[in-house]
């Protein structure tokens, strides 16, 4: 059973008073996630226990570690429902989509080619993209969204066409929340001959993520944002497009042989992405994230999730002073700002505000730059639950926003 | 300013006029003043400036853009404080502030209202907003003083 | 005053058995290195008192962390001796190897450009080259090493002409340790116009670099080699150069602003070349390995190194089993087979043999695999030493390395 | 061979003179053998093998290259094991091999010499290198079967 009060002794950072002398209220989700103890313990053991590079296995020392992080591999493909072959451990959602910009867009695309994301996107979901253009001269579109900013499969439709060669965009958006139809999204993407890249940064945390059924072809995320060590991450490929890819970078470790006459053999993917030391200490530290995840259920997970969110919208509905623009997303992000005086006030006044009490908020554009047009205003304040949270904490919030006045803000500064 | 000092509503108060009634708000389309860029990428304020320099005197300062409360004001009270002044005037009264955030020794007559700010130094993560307006001007006045070199 | 027993007190790893029940001799230092526990503790402290995301600072506990992410790069910069502005965090060596290349490279260099390497680089110092070369039509070119296996100035020269636009070198090299004369190649490179890569891997850890006094242009090293956490580097460019790089990866983080008419603003470097989330906790753990390195003194540790590497080198030069590639190379690291029956014994026999007893070397080809021809075998048994080994531990090599033969290499197997 | 399976310096004496005189060693330039690169990243392991094929009796197995103690004695054994097999026995013969070596069951008849290797599955990070030839041998033959069919 879920039970969130033992999930919460899980973690460290709950226990204490971590934020200005308070104890902490992470609402920062979207931004990177608290560790359990067995993440922060695993990382303790390569350090304490068993530290020595991997890939070459001369010693009993690197063997461990060597097996453990092919474990690791193994781990990362049932949780998404793929071979291990497929995985390719990256430093991070960005460097997985910049990887997947070079390695597949580079050999592909060329002028006239369309490339297709929209204004929701990261700016790790957009700027790898607006360069491949620039390269190749290919050009990137925007499918559009609907008036509440989400991602329809008619809108995707209307994009389509044979010039079409890469689709990109988040499984699940970091500002809005919304959960776009990547199973459907897919099949139109190949019927036109396409390929789908999906950004699951925000998704794989927080929702049971199948690969296979949603039969996109790269998927990528990042550890930090799933209970994570910092600058691990996985690129998905379809292995025929893996095969087919050239890495970003080069080096040591992801090479079988090569002379002084410029002969190069590359291991096979996934290994000839993985150029240089990885990081070890976190794919062992993502390893234990995973199985932590999976032990109490994505499904678990999601669940609470949602419920809390619908609690915490239904509380800030109530609140006069509270501006909504993502009511009725998906999962527990909630983007809102604050009005006083008939002025909303700027997030960063906001969010130095609510630190006073402990809550952890981010505000700003959160990466998405391209969206603001659409929402009508600069910036928002960020609420990114995670399943740690709980209805005392969006109490806690509630009864800080009541009190979110300019005066407030300006009080908690000065 | 010594009542400001030790009366924070006061001091909140000066701070959300200046907030909510910038001034020198606005920029002129006028090539003899300098102009210059400020952006936080952490706090996402976002401000130009502007200044008019003659004879080594500031004659006007001016600023627009989209920026926090701290930003806002703190620009807002510059404004008022250096428009008139010699650019070596100018340049002691942004060494005095920086010296009070910093929790240094500072002259506080030559900081006049923005004096509101003495504490803000405790909160550190705020510097950066109550200098935006501030190192603008600073750039502005270093470059005014190259060029004429 | 440098003690190496008191030393030795500072690493979990030293501690117990860690190597098939043994005590651990570990002697594969050039691979990675053991992390003393004020790293660890570090790390444990972001991760159980401020987990948080970076460059947002809104609430305290993200704003801690910004602080002490930006102190660390100037941790880096007075440890290297240069302005922390041109300090850039990498993921490894290898990472900041392919950054140069492709952000200097692909912009500076066309057809007949000459780039410089030698036989001695690590693959990392390699691949990467052979692919600018080929892209942009530039030829790699070796420069000669002499009969031991060493870099000189006066073969740099040789090959030193207007065409040269890289050359790029190891600082040290990991198989045979030898040091170059950066101070003095710099000189000739920049008289010709050319500018200087030093691959800092196996030199930064070991010796005191000032890039000021080197004058090299970039310099790259990983945290993991020097008692940091893994997938930390550093790529340290002269900030002019910086300016006009081109990053390897774009996404969040890095970008001032971007709008969808596809005009975007990148950061001022550093900050340019560190798209996405950074691997912050390692960050974190650079920065305390330095101030540990620091506080025993470099000099401290290449005196004792040096010291330690003449013990262990007129000891086995005192069995007959055994064939030094390196005898009178510059720093800790001894390239070596053992003989038996007429027969170089395979460096993987040897090292399961070793195991057994505690000690951990690497062998096979170290990843320089043009070197080869040059040494006139496949492969070497590597002992890389670093401050924490002790006399003691070569001692007990050396009754190894004298019972290492074919049977008992047989027999540590079956 | 239960002489052999009890008696640790009979089983090095035949792994030690498998590696020092390899048998079936050296390629044969002749279009009819199939061949296979096999290597190891790992361990520098690096081994050519051949193998002619007739009417499913594996007439010639041969191999080549630079390996380790263990990967040497290892395939140079499993050549002297399946010449003149048939491509079933074979198999059957390459699973049986695997078995002992993941400590599972296995049939000690059928592999003959092979058996001085029973106990490698215990020293895990050399079980590569004892396999190498053997996953050789079995691509070729799968490879076989795939283009008759
Ligand atoms: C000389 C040299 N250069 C580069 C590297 C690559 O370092 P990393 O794997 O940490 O990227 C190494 C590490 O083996 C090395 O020894
Ligand atoms: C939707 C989305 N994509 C990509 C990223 C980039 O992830 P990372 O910074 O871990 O590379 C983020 C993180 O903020 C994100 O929210």
């Amino acid at each position: 059973m879920f039970d969130v009060n033992k999930i919460r002794q899980d973690f460290w950072m709950l226990q204490g008073k971590t934020n200005e002398g308070k104890p902490l209220i992470y609402l920062d989700n979207g931004a990177t996630t608290l560790k359990p103890n067995c993440v922060i313990e695993m990382i303790n053991d390569y350090y304490k226990k068993f530290t020595s590079n991997i890939q070459r296995s001369d010693y009993q020392l690197a063997y461990q570690v060597d097996e453990a992080y092919q474990k690791a591999r193994e781990v990362v493909a049932d949780f998404i429902n793929c071979q291990s072959r497929e995985v390719v451990f990256t430093y991070g959602a960005t460097h997985g989509l910049n990887q997947v910009a070079y390695g597949y867009g580079l050999k592909n695309l060329s002028k006239n080619d369309e490339i297709l994301i929209t204004v929701a996107e990261h700016a790790s979901n957009t700027l790898p993209w607006y360069r491949l253009a620039q390269i190749t001269g290919a050009k990137v579109k925007f499918i559009p969204l609907d008036d509440k900013g989400r991602l329809t499969l008619e809108n995707v439709k209307k994009m389509l066409n044979e010039k079409v060669k890469i689709v990109s965009i988040a499984h699940v958006t970091n500002v809005l929340g919304y959960c776009s139809d990547i199973k459907e999204i897919s099949k139109a993407v190949h019927e036109v001959g396409g390929i789908l890249v999906v950004d699951g940064a925000q998704s794989v945390p927080h929702i049971k993520t199948d690969v296979k059924d949603l039969d996109c072809d790269f998927l990528v995320f990042s550890g930090h944002k799933m209970c994570g060590p910092t600058a691990i991450g996985v690129m998905y490929g379809k292995y025929h497009l893996l095969e087919k890819m050239e890495p970003l970078m080069l080096g040591g470790g992801m090479n079988s042989r090569f002379d002084a006459s410029f002969n190069v053999l590359l291991k096979e993917a996934p290994h000839k992405f993985e150029a240089g030391t990885p990081n070890i200490e976190a794919v062992l530290g993502l390893k234990a994230a995973i199985q932590y995840l999976q032990a109490i259920g994505m499904d678990n997970i999601t669940r609470y999730e949602v419920q809390l969110r619908k609690y915490a919208i239904s509380e800030m509905k109530k609140l006069d002073n509270v501006i909504i623009y993502n009511s009725d997303a998906d999962v527990g992000i909630i983007s809102f700002n604050i009005i006083d005086k008939d002025k909303i006030l700027f997030g960063h006044d906001v969010s130095t505000y609510l630190s006073k009490h402990g809550l952890c908020l981010r505000s700003g554009n959160h990466c998405a730059k391209n969206l603001w047009q659409h929402l009508g205003t600069d910036s928002t304040v960020r609420c990114a639950l995670y399943f740690y949270n709980t209805k005392q904490e969006i109490d806690k919030l509630i009864e800080v926003l009541k009190t979110t006045t300019l005066e407030n803000c300006i009080d908690a500064v000065i | 300013m010594d009542s400001v000092k030790d009366n924070p509503i006061l001091k909140r108060e000066i701070i959300m006029d200046h907030y909510q009634n910038p001034r020198n708000y606005n920029l002129v389309d006028d090539n003899n003043y300098r102009q210059i860029h400020m952006y936080l990428d952490s706090c996402f304020d976002d401000i130009y400036l502007q200044v008019l320099i003659n004879h080594d005197i500031i004659e006007d300062v001016r600023f627009d853009g989209v920026a926090c409360a701290i930003a806002t004001a703190s620009t807002s009270i510059m404004t008022e404080i250096v428009k008139g002044c010699s650019i070596r005037q100018a340049d002691k009264i942004i060494q005095n502030y920086f010296d009070m955030l910093n929790q240094k020794d500072y002259d506080e007559k030559l900081l006049k209202e923005a004096i509101v700010f003495d504490t803000l130094g405790r909160q550190a993560n705020r510097i950066k907003c109550a200098t935006i307006g501030w190192k603008g001007l600073k750039k502005l006045i270093d470059k005014n003083k190259n060029d004429k070199e």
